[in-house]
């Protein structure tokens, strides 16, 4: 089972923790596209955190249509962890969504600055 | 018993009940020698595609408890290993054990498969059903424990192939046959079942025609891990079948060849089967089952009936077919002649036909049984004393899964854990005698000190170094920030590089170490146990998977394969910086038991923890104990059930440690699992560690059939008083009617109430043994008595007693005649109605969840499901616990089952509580969620979300229970003012690991 | 019967049958449907379905199973139940109601019964008809074998066995015995034919009355102790082979010996190599035939295939075959009950379609019983196929040392 | 608590079009409870606005900043430092917030990122309902507590108006009719008779209609 190495992962619990934060720093960073992958609806260890981490993603879809930078590079799957073969066609397929949307139009200019005030938590 | 007792058990079989029973009894102190036949632990269950009723991938909800049986300090695990003798007294049993040669060295052999790839030889997989394929040296399945290879002899050509390609040196050919000898208190038999051989049906063609599978065979083609990943195909010709039947009752209800018992699991997954077929098939899917009683009668299991026959379109067709035969065409597809009900005869075509073939008792015990002297039922199974759930003729013996009598997983798993209980009960003196707890140096305190990081690459022989340059992304770690040493390593995982990586901690002072090489899943506890005994905290460690998720899926582009691997290092480790110890939160456990309901579950789960020499608080609504098993005067072996009864209320009033409640309810909860703290409505407040619920359920007051309007119609219980209690109305009646489905299966009660089609077979056979003169009638749906009660739906026929079977859509109709009542109900062979003056009528009425589960699911905050009985934390493997910790259930309060079924689900129960009783001290799981107290704006977000009620607002700030936190990281990622953080999984972490990513270092 | 009143039911009639039938399997019933589909004719006319009429006697409706078509309708074939999971037996049901419950005896089944009785053989064969018969083929085997000394023995003691066979080969069928006879010769058998009691055949295993039938099959069993026969061998006759069989199984007491079909003993000689065989004289396409009595319910499959293979150049099974074949319609008495026939046709329907699927042009039908209907379904359904029993297929194939083979 | 919900962020962005440095200030209070202004919904926006700018070419620096309330000076006053050298302030608070930042700093030009809409509460997690119009003289004493005011679409106070068809009001089936909702309560607590009396007309001065109010306790004033 082969698939494209141009995909690095970030290990988590449960897709739940996702934070929208993340996924906006991810593409902030220079990402062109994040897919979050979650267990198959109602199989969740954690009974909801699929169906929330799901809503999440949404929402930052949604923002990324909103401030132009479509919310196509951002998808959430649902597969178990025996299904590594569905893993190769996500990637890959995702790879190819990139790839026909072009690099982010973020990498060309300068990031603008970000500081962040009060205790870090 | 002279001897002081032993404080080990062997466990007989690793199926899914063998780990079940091996986990609860090391959790509750015991040691446990776990004997395996076969060259892997996990039996049928890995097998499985997907599990009914919750579609679950089998091996995804097996495999944590692979890892966590096969790693346990207290369970030493024997594979290809059989049980020749047991000897000695309950107590102290000598075991005389023969483990054939594995020809590979279990702790060298990593499982990299290099030996599989030199092999030459191929052979049919046992596991893949002979479908799929093996080498002679071959690993049983992907997620197998212990995960390495074995050597099958009968294959091998000794062309020493293997040895060359095993780098770990762990291939031994002059491995010869040991004889082991082990001291144990108890001895628990669970070697599962053996498929029946269809090839003895020859009208079904099983073993001539290509295309008639079993229904395990099926199951390998659909798994994801099978012969074609998952993708529906014939094996004969590999295409995509269009219509598929399933045949039932194969090897089951037939007397011909000695096999009358039905086998109880097959109805569901013929069902769950078809149901997934339709899912993988992108094409449409005609599916059809032929039956004869459509059998789902466990929890949840109706409304997966429902929906497959309403929603899914799978067509149920009420016919045992009589043959199969082939079309001449080289498509080999095959041709079923059938009857409908009304005898018109139908001739279909299939393109697979899969054979639910039943179970049979596993022949590899057989020898072992009779040695000791097992009483085995007239079919070979070791079918439990009655009363018992477990128990066998032979004390200190205890029976759990298949072995006992055909059931499915959650029962196997429930009479596991029973299994286990009775055995520590009966070693309760000897608990913790013989378990060894882990001793670890003192913490190293890190805080405050810069991070200084040690990168571990691994090689995993040629699975990662193969493709990725390691020596390069060594060198590159080298100059990462905070990183102060980096080495390679052929085996991580193996001794000596743990040894390796202990001493390096030493030298450099490491307070943070990263490892680069394979899954977290299956080797992070490993590497966190080294780091551990380094000294530094199990937090202060992450992993970097770059052999599944880099080396292994891109092994043909190896510069990139390299580049990756480069950059998961460099993310993990600028989240390894940022990783802070986790303090190990422990909270001690109140060695007392709260029980709730004084009926034959209650006071079972109570007299075994009592048995344990724990405290037992039983509460009791009524005034006095019993519960509706106060109404039954019979069993079906025909047990003296009231004499059991009062001798159960004896021995419960009598006991030292059980303290009763009657006319008492529960007013208040507070506390978490360990330390709750109850208060009664008798103003007693109890501390105590766990709580059982065993309040049980009520019988429906039905309101069809004249119920309530006529006094010759009765409930089953109230049919069962009046003919023991010799009421005329029974006495001179000479004809009764038995409705079956009285308000079970219904659109207000969609589930099946399970007893009911038993409990009218013993009162029918009851009443002709009276006066064989009188007639009895039983008007049913679906006559569901599986297992062995199926005899009795045998002796019934034979007695005389006549079923006749009606639709929901046509029910019988029920009228005041003149002097009877008239029943008129539709003959389903005849098509023709039948009038019936029925003097006595009795309705099998339902099992309803009583209204105060509604309140107790309030107070102990756990869920009910839609038909009002308590919900389960996993329906599968752990049937009998909840979702939040130190609670469990047991009997009708989890849903309706009979006095035998109640009676093992109370001992697991309190199998299973004493898991939580016998520690002295509960830790948290490390990864936990922490509120900073002075962000948290007590909006109840955290509260409202989480599954497991751990975080309660306490003094204006939400605040999470460190013990009841399962570490989902729910709440973090929804936390309005990012009050709440995922140990070891922050934001920071996350959004380091991708600034890491994308800056050039 | 538009509705059952269950007072009018009575049960005592199921206990009654089980008393009659030493048996109560029948109550095992789970009216699954397997017979249903099993029966070969269920859906061909109506009231053919065995789950049906078993439900009757369940629900004790004696009135009517006492008329009830099915119990003469149905050929007690027992393809039904012969993997019935539950051990149900509908023929054996069937043949119980008919002899002790019916007395409704259709046709001249009856008739033939007591005549069998009276004379010993089903055709009311006379001794003298019987020996003049034999007489005139000694005389023709005599010229055919060109063998003047040719005798055919009877009442020879001690003989290897003693061959039963049915009344319409003397009485009808005389040149079917000479085949025999020819071919016992051929092999140099050392056999009896007997004067007292010769006729192996008896409809009172299709009445149902079991005095009538021992009164009729117990003689045969005797005589073979009486000529101190080592055997007793039964002619190409379904219902012949059965009755001796089944008798002797169910009421024998006397001293033991083996019983065989004429079919088994062949097969043997062409082993032995005591009777040759020239298949090119049998050139034509040749299914068999498998009757119920002989093979799905006395077990005898493959010698007869044996003994074709090597008597025909192109021998063509039928499909389905052997145990699970499907009856020619005729059996259970159906010959002797002309008020049915239409029914025996209809069920021939099922037969026909089986032989127009091989295109063979002989159907081999080692049963006298089949032989009738095939004759009539050969004319009702035009097939211009040749019936023939195998001994006459084995005797134009049979090469004579030293002779020419008959024109 | 007071229910708040973000502005589309076109609209937010169009306000601070030509700022190249700004400060985005949340409220740990009532905006946080209802999911609109938190430390989270903040530093969101903050990324949104960063990317949003630096596609059109125009990169945009942003501090953000979590204040434990915006509705006391004190509190307003822990941001000194931070608004020193931005072109404009952005706050998540409600409308209080805003202004408590425009009055402190006169030279920093503010903008609401959020629009303040009711007084009221969360029915379900994720969805909130008006129960409180403000109207400074509560009548929830005659009602049963349920408030006409708000929960009728007429605000009518003597009675139902009668358009009403099986509980619900004729605006929409999904609003219910606060009368039918009154009477049922009422009746269930046997005081349908206090029903009865005659309203005296209501005293909007006291609502805002006298202009803006203010609450008064001489008791607590320091100094």
């Amino acid at each position: 089972m082969q698939y494209v190495p141009n995909i690095r992962i970030v290990e988590m619990p449960c897709s739940g923790t996702i934070d929208h934060r993340v996924l906006l720093q991810a593409f902030e960073d220079g990402a062109d596209g994040v897919f979050v992958a979650g267990c198959m609806e109602g199989d969740c260890h954690f009974q909801k955190g699929n169906y929330r981490a799901r809503k999440r993603v949404n929402a930052v879809k949604k923002l990324l249509d909103e401030i132009g930078l479509g919310g196509e590079r951002l998808e959430m799957y649902n597969l178990s962890a025996a299904m590594g073969p569905r893993f190769a066609e996500i990637a890959n397929e995702m790879t190819e969504r990139v790839r026909r949307l072009g690099p982010s139009p973020l990498k060309k200019q300068s990031a603008g600055t970000m500081e962040k005030e009060g205790d870090v938590a | 018993m002279s001897a002081e007792k032993t404080g080990s058990v062997l466990v007989v079989g690793a199926g899914i009940a063998g780990i079940q029973a091996s986990l609860d009894l090391a959790e509750s102190g015991y040691y446990v020698y776990l004997v395996e036949g076969s060259p892997a632990i996990g039996g049928t269950m890995p097998m499985l595609d997907k599990t009914f009723p919750t579609n679950d991938c089998s091996m995804c909800i097996l495999s944590p408890k692979l890892v966590e049986c096969g790693r346990h300090l207290n369970i030493k695990t024997y594979t290809c290993a059989d049980v020749v003798d047991v000897q000695g007294e309950p107590g102290n049993f000598t075991v005389t054990i023969r483990q054939r040669p594995r020809y590979v060295d279990v702790d060298k052999c990593k499982g990299c498969g290099e030996c599989a790839e030199a092999c030459p030889i191929d052979v049919p997989s046992e596991f893949d059903q002979g479908i799929g394929e093996r080498k002679a040296i071959y690993k049983p399945y992907a997620q197998a424990f212990p995960n390495a290879y074995v050597i099958d002899k009968e294959n091998c050509i000794e062309c020493g192939a293997c040895e060359e390609a095993c780098q770990a040196g762990a291939i031994d050919h002059s491995m010869e046959e040991e004889t082991i000898e082990l001291k144990v208190g108890a001895v628990v038999l669970c070697p599962g079942f053996e498929k029946f051989d269809a090839s003895k049906l020859a009208y079904y063609g099983y073993g001539r025609y290509p295309n008639v599978l079993t229904s395990l065979e099926f199951e390998r083609i659909l798994s994801a891990s099978g012969p074609f990943q998952g993708h529906l195909v014939r094996p004969y010709d590999k295409k995509e079948p269009r219509r598929i039947a399933w045949i039932q009752c194969v090897g089951s209800r037939n007397c011909r060849v000695e096999h009358g018992y039905c086998s109880s699991v097959c109805c569901m997954y013929a069902i769950k089967e078809a149901v997934i077929a339709r899912e993988h098939s992108k094409e449409p899917l005609e599916i059809t089952i032929f039956y004869m009683d459509m059998r789902t009668y466990g929890k949840g299991f109706e409304k997966y009936y429902e929906r497959a026959r309403n929603e899914q379109g799978v067509r149920f067709i009420r016919s045992r077919t009589y043959e199969i035969s082939e079309v001449e065409d080289e498509s080999k597809n095959l041709r079923i002649r059938y009857a409908q009900e009304d005898g018109s005869i139908c001739e279909e075509e299939f393109d697979l036909v899969v054979l639910s073939i039943g179970l049979e008792p596993s022949s590899s015990i057989k020898e072992l049984g009779r040695k000791l002297g097992l009483t085995m039922n007239e079919y070979g199974f070791a079918e439990p004393a009655p009363l018992t759930g477990v128990g066998t003729n032979k004390p200190g013996i205890f029976v759990a899964g298949a072995f006992s009598g055909p059931k499915d997983i959650p029962e196997t798993v429930m009479q596991a854990s029973a299994a286990a209980g009775a055995s520590a009960s009966l070693l309760a003196e000897a608990r913790g005698t013989l378990v060894k707890e882990k001793e670890f140096p003192p913490e190293k305190d890190v805080s405050g000190q810069p991070p200084r990081i040690g990168v571990f690459v691994c090689h995993c022989g040629v699975n990662i170094g193969g493709v990725v340059k390691v020596p390069e992304v060594v060198e590159m770690a080298k100059n990462l920030p905070n990183v102060v040493y980096a080495g390679e390593y052929l085996y991580a995982c193996s001794q000596d590089s743990q040894a390796a990586m202990k001493q390096i901690i030493e030298e450099y002072d490491l307070n943070r170490v990263v490892v680069a090489s394979c899954s977290p899943r299956t080797h992070k506890p490993l590497f966190q146990e080294t780091v551990r005994e380094a000294g530094l905290n199990r937090a202060l460690f992450e992993m970097a998977n770059i052999r599944d998720q880099c080396s292994w899926v891109h092994m043909h582009e190896p510069e990139k394969a390299t580049e990756k691997a480069k950059d998961l290092v460099k993310m993990v480790v600028a989240k390894a910086a940022l990783l802070e110890p986790i303090p190990q939160v422990s909270a001690g456990v109140t060695k007392v038991a709260l029980v709730i309901g004084g009926g034959v579950s209650g006071m079972t789960s109570a007299l075994s923890l009592a048995d344990l020499g724990y405290r037992v608080h039983l509460v009791e609504k009524e005034q006095q104990l019993g519960g509706v098993a106060r109404r039954i005067k019979q069993g079906l072996k025909g047990e003296d059930i009231p004499s059991f009864l009062s001798d159960l209320i004896a021995r419960v009033t009598t006991h030292p440690n059980i303290q009763v409640h009657v006319g008492t309810e529960v007013q208040a909860v507070a506390g978490y699992v360990g330390n709750f703290v109850t208060t009664l409505t008798d103003g007693q407040e109890v501390q105590h560690g766990v709580a059982i619920i065993a309040i049980g359920g009520e019988e429906y007051k039905p309101t069809e059939y004249l119920y309530g309007e006529s006094d010759r119609v009765f409930t089953q219980l109230e049919l069962e008083e009046a003919l023991a209690g010799g009421d005329p109305r029974i006495e001179n009646a000479r004809t009764f009617v038995l409705i079956q489905c009285v308000g079970s299966r219904e659109p207000q009660r969609p589930y099946c109430s399970r007893v009911c089609c038993a409990k009218s077979v013993k009162l029918a056979l009851k009443l002709k043994e009276k006066n064989p003169a009188v007639n009895v009638f039983v008007l049913y749906r679906d006559i569901r008595t599986y297992g062995f009660l199926e005899d009795y739906y045998l002796e019934a026929r034979r007695k005389g007693v006549v079923f006749i079977r009606y639709d929901s859509a046509n029910k019988p109709l029920v009228e005041k005649g003149d002097s009877a009542l008239k029943v008129t109900v539709t003959d389903h062979v005849l098509g023709v109605p039948v009038v019936i003056d029925a003097d006595v009528i009795g309705l099998a009425s339902a099992i309803v969840a009583p209204e105060s589960n509604r309140q107790l699911s309030q107070l102990f905050k756990v869920p009910l499901n839609e038909d009002g009985f308590f919900l389960e934390a996993h329906m599968k493997l752990r049937p009998v616990d909840f979702t939040s910790e130190g609670i469990f259930m047991a009997g009708l309060a989890h849903g309706p089952k009979n006095l035998e079924e109640n009676i093992a689900q109370a001992k697991a129960a309190a199998g299973r509580a004493s898991t939580i009783l016998g520690k002295d001290q509960l830790e948290s799981h490390g990864v936990v969620a922490v509120v900073q107290q002075d962000k948290c704006a007590a909006c109840l977000t955290c509260v409202r979300l989480c599954p497991y009620n751990a975080p309660k607002i306490r003094n204006y700030a939400a605040e999470i229970e460190p013990l009841l936190c399962q570490g989902c990281g729910t709440c973090a990622g929804e936390c309005p003012n990012k009050a709440i953080t995922l140990q070891g999984y922050k934001d920071r972490m996350q959004m380091a690991m991708s600034r890491a990513l994308f800056r050039e270092v | 019967m538009s509705m059952i009143v269950a007072a009018q039911l009575d049960p005592a009639f199921r206990d009654e049958l089980a008393e009659k039938m030493k048996s109560l399997d029948f109550a095992n019933c789970l009216a699954c449907g397997m017979c249903t589909a099993g029966c070969a004719f269920s859906d061909l006319h109506p009231d053919n379905d065995p789950r049906k009429m078993l439900r009757k006697v369940i629900l004790g409706m004696r009135e009517e199973i006492l008329k009830d078509p099915f119990i003469w309708y149905c050929t007690m074939c027992e393809r039904c139940t012969i993997e019935c999971p539950m051990c149900v037996n509908i023929a054996a049901v069937t043949r119980t109601i008919r002899g002790n419950f019916r007395t409704d005896s259709p046709g001249f089944l009856q008739k033939v019964v007591d005549d069998t009785i009276k004379s010993g053989n089903q055709m009311d064969v006379q001794p003298d008809e019987y020996l003049e018969t034999l007489e005139w083929l000694q005389e023709e085997l005599q010229a055919e074998l060109d063998d003047p000394a040719y005798r055919i023995p009877l009442d020879v003691e001690g003989a290897d066995f003693l061959f039963g066979f049915n009344a319409r080969e003397v009485k009808y069928y005389p040149n079917e015995l000479q085949n025999i006879l020819k071919i016992f010769y051929a092999a140099g058998a050392n056999y009896t034919l007997s004067t007292k009691k010769w006729d192996a055949t008896n409809l009172a295993l299709f009445s149902g009355r079991d005095d009538d039938f021992w009164k009729i099959t117990g003689p045969m069993l005797q005589e073979v102790v009486r000529l101190k026969a080592k055997e007793l061998v039964v002619t190409e006759c379904g219902h012949a082979f059965r009755s001796v069989r089944w008798g002797y199984r169910t009421f024998w007491k006397g001293p033991q010996f083996p019983i065989r079909s004429i079919l088994e003993v062949l097969d043997e000689w062409i082993q032995q190599g005591r009777i040759k065989l020239d298949p090119a004289r049998n050139p034509e396409p040749v299914t068999l035939h498998d009757p119920c009595n002989l093979v799905r319910k006395e077990g005898v499959v493959e010698p007869q295939r044996r003994v074709l293979k090597a008597a025909v150049m192109d021998f063509r099974e039928m499909w389905p075959n052997s145990r699970w074949n499907y009856c020619c319609g005729a059996g259970g008495g159906a010959l002797a009950m002309p008020e049915y026939t239409e029914q025996r046709l209809i069920k021939a329907r099922r037969k026909v379609d089986q032989l127009l699927a091989t295109g063979a042009k002989i159907v081999a039908i080692p049963c006298h019983n089949c032989m009738d209907q095939f004759n009539d379904l050969n004319k009702h359904y035009k097939l211009g196929m040749k019936m023939e029993h195998v001994c006459s297929i084995v005797e134009r194939a049979l090469v004579m040392p030293g002779k020419k083979p008959k024109a | 608590m007071i229910i708040a919900q973000q502005k589309p962020i076109k609209d937010i962005a169009e306000m601070i079009a030509d700022c190249k440095k700004v400060l985005l200030v949340g409220c740990a209070g009532c905006v946080t409870v209802c999911l609109a202004g938190g430390e989270k919904e903040t530093e969101i926006l903050a990324a949104a606005l960063r990317i949003m700018r630096r596609l059109q070419d125009n990169p945009l620096e942003t501090v953000t900043y979590v204040a434990t309330r915006q509705c006391d000076p004190e509190y307003i006053a822990t941001m000194d430092n931070l608004v020193k050298d931005v072109d404009a302030i952005i706050s998540l608070a409600c409308g209080v917030g805003v202004q408590y930042i425009a009055e402190r700093y006169h030279d920093k030009w503010v903008v609401p990122a959020l629009d303040t809409k009711f007084i009221g509460g969360s029915k379900v997690h994720g969805v909130w309902e008006e129960k409180c119009g403000l109207c400074g003289d509560c009548v929830l004493h005659r009602t049963g507590g349920i408030c006409p005011i708000i929960r009728c679409s007429k605000s009518i106070l003597n009675g139902p108006c009668g358009g009403s068809q099986y509980g619900k009001c004729e605006i929409s089936k999904d609003v219910d009719c606060a009368w039918q909702l009154i009477y049922d309560r009422m009746k269930a607590l046997g005081r349908l008779d206090k029903l009865m009396e005659i309203q005296p007309p209501k005293d909007w001065s006291k609502s805002r209609d006298g202009g803006p109010r203010k609450a008064i306790r001489e008791d607590v004033m320091i100094g």
